[in-house]
């Protein structure tokens, strides 16, 4: 299992970084499968205005210990060779990446259903706070469904 | 007890301020609750919740640790 | 709905090609999740010898209309905004990427499902056949499971 | 009616050629695997199907096609 690196990053989560990372596991050939999820920032339309943006924030301590705790839970549910989360933090502006989950295993039968968990754990259990902000100087609370 | 408490997201837009020391006469949650809602009674409006310590405690739980979090709901991902 | 390009590439499916992939998409403000699979290639040990490479081959006239049916089947049962599939034919090695699927969608609720879907469609039903070879001149036939 | 046969994957591999033309007497599928397991009894050992035109073919139906194709166990992924 490898070692788990910091799981924020400033600002956006770009492509290359997501190609480096999947780069990365072709020296690990025990690895037959690769489930990935990518959330992006939406351009939602609210009341005539658009999201350009959104500014995460998080109560860091508690946001590190939780996604700790949900990728050890994803380690004991799922038969898992590697696994690793990517949240940004700051401004992510619409159409980039924001959260990049990579779930390895040897075979295809739980990547699909691991990141799906790892994902919906995330947004109900990790005290992050996103900030949409509009073209102008107004902005909204985001709140996950 | 001096308690510091760190507001996040939408909640510190309505205390306009990022972080405060409170001076608490009792220590359950629920006290410090009914303390905010009267400081700040547009935190009626919001599902917040107390952490201490990097974790959420109930209502009923005391308070234990000078640093506390009152969060809005999440929002991540 | 973007329009299907040819699924089939010769020799692996390189990290570049996927991030790539993954760029194309932030132009698309809509989308709000991506749901991607890969196949990698195992250096599988078989008997004291280890796979280093599968050469694909496929049926392609039938491969091509399966590869539609399936991807209309997907689009029918999921509300996707885009999807994606590419498969190798011909040398992979061990560690290399043979499969990748990219589903997007504004939620993140079908587009791990659907992944899982085409995944499991494509390995039952494309005809597609990987000859395992090993470091000497030797070889085994691939059967899914 | 001849039919020019493809062979797919571990198939060529029994039959030594990638693909040949056959001359049939009977046109249901059923009748050529019969014919081909004579020609070669190793055909025995693997789960194949036939397809003409790109779709299999069940073992009842005829074959209205020149161009067939035998398929060994898909493996793709």
């Amino acid at each position: 299992m490898s070692e788990h690196n910091n799981v924020f990053k400033t600002g956006a989560i770009s492509s290359e970084f997501i190609g480096s990372a999947i780069a990365k596991h072709q020296s690990k050939t025990e690895i037959g499968a690769h489930g990935i999820f990518l959330g992006q920032v939406r351009a939602d339309a609210v009341g005539g205005k658009t999201v350009t943006a959104i500014e995460y924030t998080a109560y860091e301590e508690m946001a590190t210990q939780k996604f700790h705790e949900i990728r050890e839970s994803a380690l004991t549910k799922f038969n898992l060779t590697c696994l690793h989360t990517y949240h940004s933090l700051g401004l992510v502006k619409a159409g980039a990446v924001c959260l990049f989950v990579l779930a390895s295993a040897t075979s295809r039968k739980e990547v699909c259903r691991a990141v799906a968990y790892i994902v919906d754990e995330i947004k109900a259990g990790v005290p992050i706070f996103g900030k949409e902000l509009f073209g102008d100087a107004s902005h909204r609370w985001k709140v996950n469904r | 007890m001096d308690v510091n408490i760190e507001y996040f997201g939408m909640l510190s837009e309505i205390t306009r301020c990022s972080e405060e020391t409170i001076s608490l006469s009792q220590n359950r949650v629920s006290d410090l609750r009914a303390l905010l809602l009267r400081k700040y009674p547009a935190l009626e409006q919001v599902d917040f919740q107390l952490a201490q310590n990097g974790e959420i405690r109930s209502e009923e739980t005391g308070i234990s640790h000078r640093n506390l979090a009152l969060l809005p709901p999440f929002s991540g991902g």
